[in-house]
């Protein structure tokens, strides 16, 4: 009743084309925009501190979104596990402030897409191995790309600049007369930047899987044999999902640290957080640009209310929430696996197919 | 159903805006801990030692002031993101002073602290350069810096078996806290004449240490000085007894000699040594309070073979510094309820003098600790202490560091830190 | 030229040298990769009978050291604390086929591998709940195996033999040639590669998946076990030692997915070629190359034979 | 039905091996432009062996292959699908996550060229492109009538139309020679009718090549210009349907034994 199809013809393709076909959905993004930029930034989360909110679950939430739609297009849309998410954040993190400290007047936007650019050219390099080695072969392949990557910047000391601490920190930033970044900086600020950038990649995203490339990866994932013999290429695929992924990944990464943390060293990007941001990519949905909300939202929200309400409503001490959020993670993966395979996302969907339906059930 | 719908909506939406109220009328000293992860054996004694001290305020005293502490827990994992969550966390609730127990997080935190007002005290890790007050208002770590420490350790080897033409092993854990007195044996190395043997141990090598220990019995050095946590301490403890490295030439950092790095070697740790400055022993009587008060009635998570130990007499003289900082805020504003800022004057301001020792009942315990301006970490003295088989044994007095060292070492790093950085707010002292 | 020096001769010179530290070196290799065998080896075990890539390998040896030492802490004679926790074994082996396995029977491998990642969280969050993350000794005395060292001196020094080193070499040895005959001469052992060869074939001669299921599950658990006895005499009981089953990845790589034999033989190159490495070339990168050394093996082993020293070649169809 | 003769393709003296098995034993044949030429033999005679050959999947280890009127340089699959090489499988290889429209455009990639730039603004030059091939994509969905099943998940679809689509996404690449690998496997005897019709069609309709493996000799020999023996790697027979269907040899081999 509320959702339905019916009476929206189109009549080019070009329409049918569009990102959202059905008048529905656009309403349904306007809203969420209008929340994300005006109502948020106003009020905050109801029942919530506006600092936690801002600090502690949107900024990270946006900026894990972005990592989740990184390694869904590699995951999900070109079917190449990868467990050097972590890692490849840390590539862009370390590349962003190498880049600041050597070009000190640089807009740090800039210097954050830039900092994309070469976490992608280090994505692809260590995708190479994937033109050769398939499924749960290639796991260790960009396991070795994690371990190797936290040595190097352990090891290397020039990549944070010699400091004493080993680690990387971000300082204030301008822009437009703004502190756009660094300790000084406005939370509400930093939620602006990061959203709008989230916005702008989530649209080129979903323009890329629409397209051409966007078909040569999924070809790729469901039946590469095919896909090759079809005329896909598959250095140009894969690589060009590593390297899109690895865009993603690396600009969430220097996100990270000078939009959120403040500061990071290697511990920031450990294997660990390679596992973190699978589950998100696993509970949103494979393969979906929703999901990547979905999931990055609810694995890093539901602990942290886990948490909060452990402690304030029940009184439980913070060991036992902890436990009780890590049992909570990997039981929320089992169960959705069982479910259903492809995440909060095909949930949604079903939802949404009944609410196309509803009232009438038939 | 459809009320048992309504009916959850409505539980949860309790829940959630019952979050995010801080009670009013409770000195808020929020505190990060990891009773989980890779490091949870020392990080429960810790989280113990800290807050049983309050909560034994609590009970002896009714808190500080007459007011209720409230040593609340935040669990890191040792995890300096989740860190990060957890001072955000804290934001806007009035938090007096920040306890980070991790070198990782302290580092994320350290530049938000004066845009927050809440100090942080990192007793015993941390940034070194943070002992200069004058650029880090914020930031404490008393009683001395890892470099204080390592200078510390070091004449402590040249008087036992002199340093010139010796080699040092220095085996570390390589993460940011590990790594942070490589710049006081450069500096010392050609100065006093010794030989450094740099062996890191990656964190997913910790209880892999083979290799490690053949790279010293190839290099033969004369002493080794190690910076471990959590499991690498036992495992390197007992790879130096395996390849035959006389264990009273082993000397590890104060985050390196606690009871649960060598009580389950027993006898096969005997003759290992490490730097402390707190001593062990639940003899002392502010200890006995905490035991009779919190322990014993079975107020906390503390087992009762837990007091007494290393890092829970640490972990209580860090809550103990705290109380002080309080009480000396609560003092010199004439309020009971105090804001971080006010515990930043009471932190360069606390008087933990031998006679204020005796008073808490903790003579002997430590050395005295004169709070400064231009000073956040009172130039600490520390001793050796060397485990028995059963216990560990204070063998040393308090042995000062070479202030003449590290000082401009500090100077300079402090400097470094600030160079890059805009609009940084520092302080001068009189 | 001093760089090629470094690179290509000072090493062997080195090793020339002091051979008492190569020998010490190959041995602690020699051990260190059993270990890492046995790891594999319990992968392997459910790859080959299920098609399964299960995670949660590394977290089993945890859990089996854990509550091994808890069992005895509560004052259960050692042995008996080691049946209580085969028991204990058997129990989540067929929890987890009732609750996960069968739910996820036909699913893709990727799905099954992830399920078992979220396997290893709730383990991992329900241990640590119910045994806290203090550390404890392994009670390798209590279970009666030898305590001390052998040494062997010669030019001028000495190698080391640990007691405990000793018996985890013999004691692998042992399980795999028991594991291997279990596979080729048992009807259940037979019954388990029918299973890995075709899941409804298995089915059609009477083989049921579940009970086979169950029954690797456990045998794993069994070599979690060992493995755990003897890594937690190593060092000491705690969480920390899920970090070393990163090792057995490349192990895998290198032995093949569905390999006994190839599980050990891994293990052993992995264990020798990264102790030389790091001891003799890791100073030249600044030490600290453990953790990749594998990796880099592994992946060299990947692009020139990509099934493993034991591993079928597959040949694509469509 | 092609009268003109003209050599589109042919392969010369192949030999393919896979260890010590021998697939395909010096096999040569051509195939005329605009022919509909079938590919019959026993299982295991190498068929399917020799269209992997034909679309450049497996390389021979003798023989060549000529295209066109020219030797075909060794390439990679995917540079002989675009030379106008498309082709079916034996068992569907569809893009099992993606919808049946979906799956018919992915036949229009090598035909699709403009760069990420504009894929990721789908603006301008990209999405004039896309609605370009999407035109034609829908053209072939309604000739192979599936509209009905355009924003199905392929993946859903009962198998008969699963065939179908497949055969609209190698249409879909507007090949020169377009090789169907048991077009009819499984099907009732409906859909083998609509198939064949489908078949005829695009051969007529667009003039296009067929090269296409069938066990159901009565739809061989009803669609067939020429057909090619096979047995245990070997040709056994080439020539129109009624030659091969009297050829001793085929009998004893195949036709004679119940199959």
């Amino acid at each position: 009743m509320f959702y339905r199809e019916t009476g929206q013809f189109k009549s080019k393709y070009r329409e049918e084309l569009a990102a959202f076909p059905l008048a529905e959905d656009k309403v349904g993004i306007a809203i969420l925009l209008v929340i994300a930029y005006v109502f948020i930034p106003i009020f905050g989360i109801p029942g919530l501190s506006y600092e936690f909110t801002m600090g502690a679950i949107m900024i990270p939430v946006f900026i894990f979104t972005i990592t989740t739609l990184g390694l869904n297009i590699l995951l999900g849309f070109a079917g190449q596990i990868s467990l050097g998410t972590g890692a490849f954040m840390g590539v862009g993190a370390y590349s962003c402030y190498k880049i600041m400290t050597i070009f000190p007047d640089l807009n740090i936007i800039i210097c954050v897409i830039l900092s994309g650019l070469v976490t992608a050219v280090v994505g692809m390099i260590f995708g190479l191995p994937s033109l050769k080695i398939k499924g749960f072969y290639l796991i260790v392949a960009t396991l070795a790309a994690q371990f190797f990557l936290e040595w190097a910047f352990i090891r290397v000391a020039w990549l944070y600049n010699y400091n004493d601490s080993g680690g990387i920190e971000g300082t204030n930033k301008e822009m437009f007369g703004l502190i756009v970044s660094g300790p000084q900086s406005d939370a509400l600020t930093r939620y602006f930047i990061v959203l709008t950038l989230l916005v702008l990649l989530t649209w080129l995203a979903s323009n890329v899987i629409r397209g051409r490339i966007g078909r040569s990866w999924m070809m790729i994932r469901d039946m590469d044999i095919a896909a090759e013999l079809i005329g896909v290429r598959p250095l140009t695929a894969k690589l060009s999902a590593f390297a899109f992924s690895s865009f993603y990944v690396g600009i969430s990464g220097a996100l990270m640290v000078f939009f959120w943390l403040g500061a990071a060293e290697v511990e920031s990007f450990d294997v660990s957080h390679s596992f973190t941001y699978l589950f998100m990519v696993i509970i949103g949905g494979l393969g979906s640009i929703t999901g990547s909300y979905m999931g990055a939202a609810l694995v890093w929200v539901v602990p942290v209310l886990i948490k909060e309400i452990g402690k304030t409503v029940f009184g439980f001490d913070a060991f036992v929430m902890e436990n009780f959020s890590i049992i909570f993670l990997g039981v929320a993966i089992v169960v959705i696996l069982i479910v259903e395979p492809h995440g909060l996302a095909r949930l949604w969907q079903i939802t949404k197919q009944k609410l196309r339906l509803w009232p009438f059930p038939y | 159903m459809k009320k048992l719908f309504i009916g959850a909506i409505m539980t949860i939406g309790t829940f959630i805006s019952t979050i995010g109220l801080s009670l009013a009328d409770e000195l808020l000293v929020p505190h990060m801990t990891y009773r989980v992860g890779p490091y949870a054996a020392n990080g429960t004694m810790v989280a113990n030692g800290f807050t049983d001290y309050f909560l034994m305020l609590n009970e002896r005293d009714g808190g500080i002031g007459g007011v209720k502490v409230n040593p609340e827990e935040c669990e890191t994992g040792y995890k300096a993101q989740v860190g990060v969550e957890c001072y955000e966390s804290y934001r806007g609730k009035n938090a007096l002073v920040h306890t980070p127990n991790s070198t990782g997080i302290t580092l994320q935190i350290l530049q938000k602290a004066p845009e927050d007002g809440v100090p942080i005290l990192t007793m015993g890790y941390g940034l070194s350069a943070a002992a200069k007050g004058e650029t880090f208002p914020w930031a404490f770590n008393y009683p001395a810096s890892y470099w204080s420490q390592m200078t510390s350790i070091l004449s402590y080897i040249d008087s036992q078996s002199g340093l010139k033409g010796k080699k040092i092993g220095f085996l570390y854990l390589d993460v940011g806290y590990g790594r942070e007195p490589i710049p006081v044996l450069e500096e010392l190395g050609p100065k006093m004449g010794f030989e450094t043997l740099y062996v890191p141990v990656a964190g997913k090598e910790m209880q892999n240490q083979s290799s490690h220990w053949l790279t010293i019995r190839k290099e033969k050095p004369d002493w080794v000085i190690m910076w471990g946590w959590g499991a690498m301490n036992p495992t390197a403890i007992k790879e130096a007894a395996k390849t035959r490295f006389p264990l009273d030439r082993f000397i590890g950092n104060w985050w390196s000699g606690a009871h649960v790095d060598t009580e389950a070697l027993g006898s096969k740790a005997k003759g290992y040594l490490a730097s402390s400055y707190t001593t062990t022993g639940t003899s002392f009587p502010a200890i006995q309070d905490m035991i009779k008060y919190v322990v014993e009635p079975g107020k906390s998570k503390t087992k009762i073979d837990m007091p007494g130990k290393v890092l829970y007499n640490r972990a209580m003289f860090n809550a103990v510094l705290i109380a002080e900082a309080i009480m000396e805020a609560q003092k010199m504003t004439g309020k009971k309820m105090v804001t971080g800022a006010d515990v930043r004057l009471g932190l360069e301001n606390v008087k933990l003098d031998a006679a204020r020792l005796k008073e808490l009942g903790l003579e002997g315990f430590t050395a005295p600790l004169i709070g400064g301006c231009a000073d956040h970490e009172n130039g600490g003295s520390i001793f050796v202490q060397q485990w028995d088989g059963s216990d560990w044994i204070r063998q040393t007095d308090l042995i000062p560091p070479m202030t003449d060292v590290v000082q401009p070492l500090l100077t300079a790093a402090a400097a470094k830190y600030v160079s890059d950085k805009s609009g940084w707010q520092t302080q001068t002292c009189k | 030229m001093e760089i090629l020096y470094a690179i290509f001769i000072a090493p062997f010179v080195e090793m020339g040298a002091y051979p008492d530290l190569f020998i010490q070196a190959l041995w602690d290799g020699f051990v260190a990769g059993t270990l890492y065998g046995l790891i594999a080896l319990g992968f392997v075990l459910i790859f080959k009978a299920s098609g399964v890539f299960n995670f949660s390998q590394p977290i089993l040896v945890v859990l089996a050291a854990l509550s091994l030492v808890s069992f005895y802490q509560m004052g259960v004679p050692a042995w008996i604390s080691v049946i209580l926790v085969l028991i204990m074994f058997y129990a989540l082996a067929w929890l987890v086929e009732r609750l996960i396995l069968r739910q996820l029977v036909n699913q893709d491998g990727n799905i099954l591998f992830m399920s078992t990642i979220g396997l290893t969280f709730i383990i991992i969050g329900a241990a640590q709940w119910i045994f806290g993350g203090v550390p404890s000794a392994m009670i390798v005395d209590e279970l009666g195996f030898p305590n001390g060292s052998l040494e062997w001196p010669m030019f001028g020094g000495g190698v080391y033999f640990e007691m405990i080193d000793v018996s985890a070499a013999v004691i692998a040895v042992i399980m795999i040639v028991i594991l291997a005959v279990f596979f080729s001469k048992t009807k259940i052992g037979r019954g388990l590669r029918a299973v890995a060869d075709d899941h409804q074939a298995a089915l059609s001669v009477g083989i049921s998946l579940n009970q086979i299921w169950v029954i690797v599950w456990f045998v794993a658990g069994i070599v979690a076990l060992v493995t755990g006895i003897f890594w937690g005499a190593r060092s000491d009981v705690s969480f920390a030692l899920q970090i070393i089953g990163f090792k057995a990845l490349p192990v895998l790589i290198i032995g093949g997915f569905t390999s006994i034999q190839g599980a050990i033989i891994g293990g052993l190159i992995i264990g020798l070629g990264e102790k030389i490495f790091e001891i003799y070339w890791g100073p030249l990168l600044g030490s600290g190359v453990e953790g990749w050394f594998a990796y880099v093996i592994a992946l060299v082993f990947l692009l020139y034979r990509p099934q493993g020293l034991f591993g079928d070649k597959l040949i694509e169809r469509v | 039905m092609s009268e003109n003769n003209s050599v589109l393709m042919e392969v010369k003296n192949i030999n393919l091996r896979f260890g010590g098995v021998v697939a395909i034993q010096n096999v040569s044949f051509d195939i005329y432009e605009g022919e509909i030429r079938a590919i019959i033999g026993p299982n295991g005679a190498g068929k399917s062996s020799m269209l992997n050959v034909i679309n450049g999947f497996y390389h021979p280890q003798e023989g060549e292959v000529w295209f066109n009127g020219e030797k075909r340089p060794s390439m990679e699959p995917y540079q002989i699908a675009k030379t106008g090489i498309a082709r079916t499988f034996q068992n569907i290889a569809l893009f099992k996550g993606m919808t049946t429209i979906e799956n018919v455009m992915t036949g229009r990639q090598l035909k699709m060229n403009k760069n990420f730039f504009w894929q990721m603004l789908r603006y301008g030059p990209a999405i004039e492109e896309e609605v370009e091939h999407r035109r034609r994509c829908e053209e072939i969905i309604d000739f192979l009538e599936i509209n009905h099943i355009r924003k199905t998940p392929v993946g859903a679809l009962p198998y008969g139309l699963q065939k179908r689509v497949e055969l609209a996404r190698a249409l879909a690449m507007d090949p020169k020679i377009l090789l169907l690998d048991e077009p009819m496997a499984g099907m009732n005897v409906e859909e083998k009718q609509d198939m064949s019709r489908f078949i005829i069609d695009v051969n007529e309709e667009f003039g296009t090549t067929i090269a296409l493996i069938e066990h159901d000799m009565a739809v061989v020999m009803d669609l067939a210009d020429r057909v090619v023996v096979l047995d245990y790697g070997k040709l056994l027979a080439d020539g129109t349907p009624t030659e091969v269907q009297s050829n001793q040899a085929v009998i004893d081999a195949y036709l004679g034994v119940p199959h």
